[in-house]
């Protein structure tokens, strides 16, 4: 499913959308697809996928953890394509890594793997518009979304070029800082959302970790919320991580649904 | 978008792979490196503590007694002798200059061996900033005099305790804390690495060494040296020393860690020689040379000498190896630490463990002829620092 | 007998009192020293080695932030940029050329914490001269790191086991060496005490750093400071500094280590502040103030600082202070290790314990005004070697 | 006694001089008298009795150890001067000590306590002829001898002037080094001896330890052998010192009497 239907869809039933993220292999590879399974029956509307590389600059502690878990699982490339290939999935998912993977496997082939396996975007924290003309050629050519980030820094001249490459949604950083479950909403997170002006939605990560929270961000404006460090958490606990993952993940898609 | 890309770029390496919440203060950096770098207000002021505060100009040594063992006239740029021990500081004040000329009111850095660190430390305490440290918190035990002496000079270091506990886990975190913290804080690295304007910044303040070695052969040989070698971690005291003679007649050598062999596994290489055997890649920012496994994986790097130890190098260089400019080489731990002997012997001159890399590549091929008549070596650094691994190697 | 016995004294202080077996050594060396003090081929290698080798000049460097701290405008003339990391080498590279010029072939050395048996050895090693240093058996524990630079640079380090195992058995154990071989052999007397000529051949390898001084001050101030503030021990930092401005109007001060206490038992001192409460004596060849009790035995002294733990002071330094050219005065360990703090956190220099004693004097006395507006203070070393001790009291 | 008249007695029976060292108050002060008593009964000659001092530079291990006993012993030099009263010697006594313990007595007082307790003569080892003067004066007007070294490096010159100046005996330094005991008679010994050529006896010190080597020193010309590290190496060991002290006196005596 692209991207932009999934945001249709929810437009029309006045839903925010739950983009979930864990890290693929965490902590193996075989424990991803019922991890991912009980996020979507807890109404996750897109899956971010984490592929793993081994210096996460722009994580933090949580899922810089969850990520070391996985590599020492044993999670590659070539694991996480067959991976995602066998989850069927019948709503997007996006890929999120870091530039190195995707520079040493090949832009070509990296987003031929993603379409092939049913991947609908990329994120690239590391991959700013500067950088990112090789890729989003191949991108476009492949029918799949380079996503880019946006964040309280951005000056609005780099805004502005930015939207007119935007794709799928725009990744919207709700503070400077990392990833990372917290518990307040900052103000700057509502004005970058009201200066980000486009038709693309547009969706807020970087610690999101409660319904009330996630309520907040949509009743300012945006169309979706990114959850990732509470997500790892609960894989990193070990303990009952479906069921609890699927509550984690129906709260907060609760808290958004507005309609 | 009126930044001019080409600039960020040498060749096809360097460029500036970060986080979008760092583009906005790289170009605000670019900006005010380019408003200040040829200011006579800054570099005067510059100028002052690096002669005053420094030491500098470092000598440039005639080592009469190991020219004749090694067979080659060769002189030393003494960077041992700038204050703190290494070429490192010669960066830092600079970018710790142009911090607080762009209002900064805090700088944070990574350390490995604690080299860096310290040379932070002391330029922070000189200009009364603020600053903070991360380093790894394997290194902080195993350095544990260097984290006293930042300490001492009112720098926090604060231990990173994700991942091997090494730099590269300190060079993540302070990147993060920089994502944080960017309008207020200066991120100062600590080498010729990481995104634009970065590699250009620290190889500009480091081109002292270089500048001053043009003046002083000048003076001594009338002319110039026929080549010029430096170790080569990241590679700022490297290109610190050769830039200034890129357009010149001299044949510059880049010696990297050869540690304890070539091999190579899934997870580690036994050496640091990213220039000779890395592959491209994309790290702290920039595209360069890699230690990586066939997934983009970076390697777990090693070498006796810390400040070598690194899986990346300066993209600056691998665009002058690329291209024929500079040759890559190494020498392995034994060969250093026999060099490191040899300089304290016949010289008097106890060589940081980094620096005796580059004496070591003089002594295998001097008798070869590459080098010709005369070779200026890059001694960044005095040893003092590495006694204690000196001790349990030769035991 | 046409010595004129005059000369060999300051004063009443001085002279030579030394077994006759070394008399003959002594001529030997004074007219050796004479002939060569002069000479223009001695004087341009000695040159070429302070300033490639041990990289002089060093800097005079207004330290902003400690004089507004203190209230004093304070220069810090840095020896502790010079190779070794203190002022020691400038006399040793002078001894040892001189050594070299008088056809000895070995040079010999006492030494305590090891600081001038490694400028020895750093001497011995640029000159190839074979270099055998005396230390007190305990303090080859106490400073092993010590022991092993100077044997890394090919030196043999004789540990005595007489006495107390610290200086002055190494002292006496060097003397005796040298009665015994005294005719192939130099002794290399590392501060500026002994019998004559030694305390006139260390203050003059020594005085470069006053002639420094007075060059750089005039053109950072176009005048003279007020005064000048040199920690003393044996007295050689001290006497390099203030020897070349005696004739000057400018206050000298000598700051001995005042220990934990100015309690004396029969036994020892809790300090070592010999010029401002020794009693004229004869020690180790030379008349001086001396610590010592009613019967003439000397005390043993204590000191945070190992370099300033010395119950003799050189006898130059008690003639101008009986003629009240210098004000001897003291700083305790305690404010020796404030003023050690200060110079950390405020200006990024880690000065040694010992030149942290002038940095305390200053900042005790700043206010009252008896410094005048512009001092200099004789950074005499670094205190890497330190960082132990510091941490230890600190806890 | 004076020196010189002892050494007219022994010219006349064509005996050598035997000048015995230990130290006063090794290891106690209450030792020395028994040890002296014992030195003389084995037939020393002439009894050279140290008086400690702290840096004792021109010696070696040996005697700096019995000095070290002797301040743990709590020698001083009041005490010293009241145990030589006490020994009412009928052989000519000489002190040894350092300068320092001189001149902060003061150079009258410490001449006068000799000569008031019978003490004929004084051995200053860190004091060359050049800084004596004031010690020189005191000893003349109160019939002390100050004792000069020479040594094998003393230049002619040096050496006329010493000779001119000499007292008692000329202290003959065996060999560059410093005290302790050897085996052998170096050939620098005999030629210094041929060298000094004066009325003044000739003593030599320095490594001397056997009846052998005293002899050979005899034979080649001097008037005396000085003999120190052998003795206060019995009173280290602590065994059957006086005995032991007799004997090798008696040794050494025997070995330097042609007569
Ligand atoms: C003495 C010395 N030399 C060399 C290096 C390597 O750094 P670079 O390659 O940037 O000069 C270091 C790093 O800490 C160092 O301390
Ligand atoms: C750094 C430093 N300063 C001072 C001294 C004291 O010596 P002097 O009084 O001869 O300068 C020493 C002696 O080791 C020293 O290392």
């Amino acid at each position: 499913m692209r991207i932009s239907e999934k945001f249709s869809e929810l437009k029309k039933k006045k839903e925010g959308a739950l983009i979930a993220y864990i890290c693929a292999g965490d902590p193996t590879p075989s424990a991803t697809k019922e991890y991912v399974t009980a996020l979507v029956r807890g109404g996750a509307d897109i899956i971010e996928l984490g592929l793993p590389f081994s210096d996460p600059t722009a994580d933090g502690p949580t899922i810089q953890a969850g990520i070391e878990r996985s590599l020492n699982g044993g999670m590659t490339p070539d694991i996480y394509f067959r991976t995602v290939a066998s989850l069927k999935m019948h709503i997007p998912l996006v890929v999120m890594t870091y530039y190195n993977i995707i520079f040493k496997r090949g832009h070509e082939k990296f987003v031929k793997d993603c379409a092939a396996s049913g991947i609908s975007g990329i994120i690239v924290p590391d991959l700013p518009p500067e950088e990112s003309g090789d890729l989003a050629g191949f991108c476009r050519k492949n029918d799949v979304d380079l996503i880019f980030l946006v964040a309280p820094t951005t000056t609005d001249e780099r805004l502005k070029r930015i939207l007119a490459e935007a794709k799928g949604f725009i990744y919207l950083v709700a503070r400077l800082g990392v990833t990372g479950a917290r518990s307040d909403v900052a103000s700057s997170t509502r004005e970058l959302i009201q200066r980000v002006k486009t038709t693309t939605p547009k969706a807020v990560g970087f610690g999101i970790s409660s319904g009330k929270q996630a309520a907040e961000i949509i009743c300012a404006g945006a169309d979706g919320v990114i959850v990732g460090s509470a997500f790892v958490d609960i894989i990193a606990s070990g303990k009952d991580v479906p069921a609890r993952l699927e509550v984690l993940a129906r709260e907060l898609k609760e808290a958004i649904s507005l309609g | 978008m009126k930044r001019e890309l080409k600039s960020t770029k040498f060749g096809k390496y360097g460029g500036q792979f970060v986080p979008e919440v760092l583009m906005p203060a790289l170009e605000e950096l670019t900006e005010q490196y380019e408003r200040y770098k040829d200011d006579s207000v800054f570099n005067e002021e510059l100028n002052y503590y690096l002669k005053d505060f420094a030491g500098r100009p470092s000598p440039l040594y005639h080592a009469k007694r190991l020219s004749k063992e090694y067979g080659v006239k060769i002189y030393l740029k003494r960077e041992d002798l700038v204050h703190g021990g290494a070429h490192k500081l010669n960066n830092t004040l600079g970018q710790a200059l142009l911090a607080r000329y762009m209002g900064k009111k805090r700088i944070i850095a990574e350390t490995g061996a604690g080299q860096h660190g310290t040379a932070c430390a002391m330029a922070g305490a000189a200009f009364g900033i603020k600053t903070e440290v991360y380093m790894g918190a394997k290194d902080t035990v195993r350095q544990r005099m260097n984290v006293y002496r930042m300490e001492l000079m009112g720098t926090k270091v604060i231990p990173v305790k994700g991942g091997s506990q090494t730099l590269k886990d300190a060079i993540n975190e302070a990147m993060r804390d920089w994502v944080a913290n960017v309008e207020t804080t200066h991120y100062l690295i600590g080498s010729v690495v990481g995104p634009h304007p970065f590699p250009t910044i620290v190889r500009d303040f480091q081109s002292v060494i270089g500048k001053e070695v043009r003046t002083q052969i000048m003076e001594k040989e009338g002319r110039f040296p026929d080549s010029i070698v430096a170790c080569t971690g990241g590679g700022s005291n490297a290109m610190g020393i050769f830039h200034p003679f890129i357009e010149d007649d001299v044949d510059l050598f880049a010696v990297e860690a050869g540690g304890s062999g070539m091999k190579v596994t899934d997870k580690e290489a036994l050496h640091s020689a990213t220039l000779c055997t890395g592959e491209d890649g994309v790290l702290h920012g920039m595209r360069t040379k890699v230690l990586q496994n066939k997934y983009g994986q970076i390697l777990e790097s090693s070498s006796i000498a810390a400040g070598l130890d690194y899986a990346g190098v300066g993209p600056e260089l691998a665009y002058l190896a690329d291209i024929g400019r500079l040759k890559p080489c190494n020498s392995m731990d034994a060969e250093a630490l026999e060099a490191f002997n040899d300089l304290c012997i016949f010289e008097g001159i106890i060589p940081a463990l980094e620096s005796s890399h580059a004496v070591a590549y003089v002594k295998k091929v001097a008798a070869s002829g590459e080098l010709g008549d005369i070779v200026v070596i890059n001694l960044s650094g005095r040893g003092d620092k590495d006694l204690e691994t000196v001790m349990g190697m030769r035991k």
